[in-house]
């Protein structure tokens, strides 16, 4: 076991992978000889060669269309997009091509193509560097989506996603890279060293896709999230003193819904939070599929927290942030809901 | 507001007015030097303003760019495209009789597939769009295959799943043709990339409309080809139209598209699509380059959608009735078929037999497809299907709505 | 007044803005001189020149860019998609640049374009001509989204469209461009003509976006949809004798929540149903906010009725399609509960 | 596996390796010739492999591209270029000091901006990336406004939404600055199709990287450009890098990046970056060509980033520490000022007394608009704002959340 901080957890899952599997082969803009600009992919063209770690053009509608073309023969890609900002210009290519390829072809075509992407506000990063972009993969047929809160569950669930057939979008919420942020931004920064989840274990492990994982049991009221607000809504259960159980969805598509719906039947609570724009985000799906499997041991309704429906604004970064207090408040209203 | 003074491509003709086209750049056959494969992209540029012909107006062979294939190699060749061209007969046939919801012809440009598949090797890895149906032929997949295929019935390769003509083949080394233009284009060079990094000589080869390579895809192809020199060659068939819209719209106004190569450092070569032994010779010429790793080849196809676009079109709203008898360089299979005539290879009997013999096997085939039903008559393909392949394993999600699909069909 | 399909009537809105309004043009793949592959624009081209109806290149992104620089140089482009299907390729420079330009430069350059393109399935288009993304727009701040149903509102909600400093995403489901199907393949098809919406004024009108309308006023249940399934849901309820109130969402960015919230408060029942795949898709938005809004007036949990999470198969497009039956068993289930 | 043949592009040099510029390829100042600006983009292809250059090692401007401006212009471009330097090197100490959150410099690019925005006309709309600062210079965008929106403080232009450096200034025709690289590029074509269907002969005026060429945004603006022979000038700038990667990854390995002009039947020019008359020159040129109806040009301009990417960048992780002192095209200020002072237009004295009231001036503006506010400090924008203009009129949902912040932050 070993002390990481989800960069170092993430770039281990690659060493393992590049090592264990040749067909391994990374790819992405600034990932090789400078090790990317989050230094993610730190060292691994050093050990294994520009040929299984390439840097590439400007383009991230080339760069996964390539990794389709290499994953149809025989290579299984890790595709970096530097910010999930950026993944818009790839977005044909994974829409009508990566995710599509198995069904059209009936199974005789495939690319194990898994695209890592930087996601999510919280370091001054303006509208362009900060966006939470999964409800636009989750509601593409054929894709895989994950996003892991911790650097325990980064590493298992990126060796999952590489040795996984079908494609996965993977999206490291970049605020938590360095240590589990609750939401205040004035306050000393944790670093993962002082979390449980940031023992990472030196070797080889998968944490599967498509399960959530129960960060907090409780009875009040479910919290369904992911990514940093995990975190978020930890902290802010404990300030508004509410016994909440609190779920990280982990894996967007496949959804355990029932996993969740047990949970809510339970406390007949449920409150869905995600740092993405409210309207039609993956909020809606995670909401109304609760709703319709729970709606008989609802005591409330289900509330969303989430980020404003406007771009994320450079000087505004805390006030549009869903962060404690939103998040409480909703945590408050549903309890007092009778 | 002011007079516009916004340039717009013109059309080559309209309907009712005479096909003219006096635009095209044309070589003399023979003409074009034939340089070393391994010559550097940048040694090559005014080639993508000529004009490889091998076959001239009195069907014999000329030049440096003859391929001297033996005498079968060429009947084969001859066979494969008038199969191809019997098959789009009887399949757009069968589509104007309501059995088929949708078919595309290749007529007019059966040399491209027909040639580039015979030049290239079985491992290597083919990635068309919908016009290249040519190489399913060179490669041998039955034609009830194909069929089935177009009649998304029991025996349908993609499982109900595409459009009809939206084949592939695995085993063939065919890839799976996309609804999307363009897409294949990278996805070919990402294959070539691949083949390059594992050790292989394998190239990869793609084909694009010209109207297509307006898309982004055409760009990123071109830009990793040329920055791994990956062994690929890329196709860019020049039929002159995009559905309705003429060639000029997708740029070839002032330039041919061969001469995008040169732009990004790619040797561009021009060949007359029409005719099978240059087409062969520079496709040949493009393998042997990739597979030595001198790097990829854009090869411009010149030739003409002789045909509507598709079933759904008809070229009478925008082109000229008879400007495909007025195209300049000939039908592909007249050409080869006179050629071989010229070399006593070959003669108007064993054609019309060869026809004959041909329109049977199609005919054969669509006796059998059919017998594993149609689009709308039984037996029919499970609709459970549907649910299979979206993922590897199905999701419960998916399991549930099969599930709910199969309580909704059990209502009746 | 006129009978108009609804191919006339989108082409009268745009002849109509042409000749109104010298700023307006037009562009798209094979619009010009062969006026469309639906025959929307057709005509156009010779009316107002092909200065003004511009046939493009095959350049999706190209042309919804080229689009936005029009715009910002004072024109009021009407792009044309060829189908929805084919919009991804354009999905960065209607995200990252469309949706964001007001924004970002608060308020000083916009680019007033209206995106047309026909969407939805039961052409036998197979799973690339049959496609309904409205989901992936709607989740996107700073784009109006919009989907008639019929002549009447096709007309006059292109107008609007055309007329809006904000750029809309207008889709326009194929299916129903010659007739109001219900969903039912096998009878013979009905004519615009025969359809009350089908009188369409000659000339110009308005029908605003962000309004919903009420298509049957009903009492037991609040059916909550837009499209071609707006007739299925007609159909459906009659079929199964329930006494639904129907809403035709027409613009789901802005959405009229208010309407739909007074009445599903009224029927205490409620079923949103779409034609794209349900998993993460426009559903769940409607849902869940009526949920939220609606809770201690439901009766029964909202079901939601879509597309299946599959792409859209070219054999299977009944069994895809969620037809009438689908829809009254939907019905039925809500009724029933209690 | 067997050993990889995939082809991957070198680095120039790394770190701790002697910069190695060998690779450029140079023509001597003057040896360039200047064709009529209607010359056909086919005419000129050539162009695209040599060096438009005007200054010489000896300080003097010779050969046809010689533009013969005014001493008073030229001493005009000097300031502009140092007060672009000036300003640059203040605001990267103040992001270095926290007081802002982001910078990117054009150290060693400022000819680019200021010598293309002074041939340019006030009507021409500018469509810039993030190193085209010197555009806001030439054009007199008061300092304190750039200033404040790098603040996000109560008087930036952007209303806290942007980060630093992506200003916009609709009076002043310059296009507001996108995160997301190469979108400007087509939506420049756009404005200019507007421009020629509206009649006017105003130009647009675009700016790219040579990292960012490879985006499918670089494609479309091409063709379109092409198709329509829009009325823009779309200058690639190739300052060798894009953050970490060498040119070579974008292309540049075996041809220049101008000569994607000719691929696509674009007049294709290739700069001296770094030398304000030789881009001056070849942009009058340029814009005269478009305004006059013939269509688009475009320009690689071959400079050096000498600076950091930005200010989260360590270059020292990639390159050499001292490669910018080996560039072989100079600095672009020292350049114009010895040929300023080889004219008896300049001297030592005049230029320190300048380089002192620029400094001055930006050290005023900067006082002043800390007193509008800074990211952290107050007063500060209202967070109201974020919810005005993502549409033009703010609908319900909208205004539910303005008011559930509002009471968000009531709470305290
Ligand atoms: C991304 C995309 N845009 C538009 C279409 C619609 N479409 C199908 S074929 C076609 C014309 C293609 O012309 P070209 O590339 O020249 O190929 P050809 O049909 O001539 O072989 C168009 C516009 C599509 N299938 N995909
Ligand atoms: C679409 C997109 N992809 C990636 C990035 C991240 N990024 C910002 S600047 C940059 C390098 C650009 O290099 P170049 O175009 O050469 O411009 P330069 O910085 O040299 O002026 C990258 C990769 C981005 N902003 N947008
Ligand atoms: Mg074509
Ligand atoms: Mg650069």
């Amino acid at each position: 076991m070993a002390q990481m901080n989800m960069i170092q957890a993430l770039n281990s899952a690659m060493d393992i992978m590049l090592g264990r599997d040749p067909k391994v082969v990374i790819l992405g803009e600034d990932i090789g000889y400078f090790g990317g600009v989050f230094r993610t992919t730190d060292g691994l063209q050093r050990k294994y060669g520009e040929h299984r770690v390439l840097d590439t053009p400007i383009a991230e509608g080339g760069i996964v269309a390539a990794a389709i073309g290499m994953g149809v023969n025989g290579l299984r890609p890790v595709a970096e997009i530097q910010f999930a900002d950026y993944i818009y210009p790839a977005y044909d290519q994974i829409v009508s091509e990566l995710a599509r390829l198995r069904y059209r072809s009936a199974g005789e075509f495939f690319a194990p193509v898994t695209i890592r992407t930087p996601c999510g506000g919280g370091i001054r990063g303006g509208q362009t560097h900060s966006q939470s972009p999964e409800g636009i993969f989750a509601h593409v047929s054929g894709l895989k989506v994950v996003m892991p809160s911790n650097p325990y569950d980064a590493k298992g669930l990126l060796i999952s996603a590489i040795e996984d057939d079908d494609p996965v979008i993977f999206f490291e919420p970049k605020r938590i890279y360095n240590g589990p942020f609750d939401g205040q931004p004035d306050q000393a920064a944790v670093p993962w060293s002082a979390h449980p989840k940031g023992e990472v274990p030196d070797g080889y492990y998968k944490v599967p896709i498509g399960r959530c994982e129960v960060v907090q049991a409780g009875t009040a009221v479910t919290v369904v999230t992911y990514g940093t607000m995990v975190h978020v809504c930890v902290a802010a259960a404990r300030s508004a003193g509410i016994d909440a159980e609190i779920i990280d969805v982990r894996s967007m598509v496949p959804l355990d819904v029932d996993t969740l719906v047990e949970s809510v039947r339970r406390t007949g609570r449920c409150v869905v939070v995600h740092e993405a724009t409210r309207f039609g985000g993956f909020g809606g799906e995670l909401s109304a599929t609760i709703q319709e499997e729970c709606f008989w041991h609802l005591e409330a309704p289900i509330l969303r927290v989430a980020g404003w429906d406007t771009p994320y604004p450079h000087a505004f970064e805390w006030e549009y942030f869903p962060g404690q207090k939103r998040v409480a408040n909703a945590l408050k209203r549903v309890m007092e809901a009778a | 507001m002011r007079p516009s003074r916004l340039h717009v491509p013109r059309y080559h003709a309209g309907p009712g007015e005479v096909a003219d086209f006096s635009y095209l750049k044309l070589s003399p056959a023979g003409e074009v030097q034939r340089p070393d494969v391994n010559v550097p992209a940048a040694e090559v540029v005014t080639m993508a303003n000529q004009l490889i012909r091998v076959l001239d107006d009195r069907h014999q062979a000329v030049g440096p760019w003859h391929p001297h294939l033996e005498p079968e190699e060429l009947q084969v060749g001859l066979r494969h495209m008038m199969l191809t061209r019997a098959f789009d007969d009887r399949m757009q046939r069968m589509q104007r009789s309501g059995k088929i919801s949708f078919y595309i012809r290749s007529l007019g440009e059966e040399a491209i597939g027909v040639a580039q598949g015979m030049a290239l090797r079985p491992g290597d890895m083919l990635f068309p769009a919908y016009r290249q149906q040519g190489l399913y032929m060179v490669r041998g997949r039955p034609l009830v295959d194909l069929i089935c295929q177009l009649l998304s019935n029991t025996r349908d390769m993609c499982k109900g799943r595409q459009l009809p003509i939206m084949y592939h083949w695995r085993d063939g080394n065919i890839f799976s043709i996309s609804g999307n233009l363009a897409t294949q284009f990278p996805q070919a060079v990402g294959w070539a990339m691949a083949a390059a990094i594992q050790g292989t000589d394998d190239v990869a080869a793609t084909w694009i409309g010209e109207g297509s390579s307006a898309e982004a895809d055409f760009h990123h192809a071109m830009l990793f080809a040329s920055v791994y020199q990956a062994p690929v060659i890329l196709n860019l068939v020049n039929n002159q139209w995009a559905i309705s819209t003429f060639q000029g719209f997708a740029g070839g106004e002032n330039q041919t598209f061969a001469s995008r190569g040169p732009g990004y450092g790619i040797a561009g070569l021009r060949v007359d699509g029409n005719d099978f032994l240059a087409v062969h010779a520079v496709t040949r010429w493009a393998a042997e380059r990739a597979r030595n790793g001198h790097g990829p080849t854009l090869i411009e196809h010149v030739t003409y959608r002789a045909a509507a676009h598709s079933t759904s079109d008809d070229p009478s709203r925008y082109r000229p009735r008879d400007d495909y008898e007025r195209w300049p360089l000939g039908d592909p299979v007249e050409r080869l078929k006179g050629h071989l005539i010229a070399i006593g290879e070959w003669s108007e009997d064993r054609h019309s037999a060869l026809t004959a013999e041909l329109e049977a096997q199609v005919t054969a085939a669509w006796k059998e497809a059919v017998t594993y039903g149609t689009l709308n008559e039984a037996p029919r393909l499970d609709p459970h299907l549907m649910f299979e392949d979206v993922f590897k394993e199905m999701p419960e999600h998916l399991q549930r709505q099969d599930a709910e699909l199969r309580a909704e069909r059990q209502e009746g």
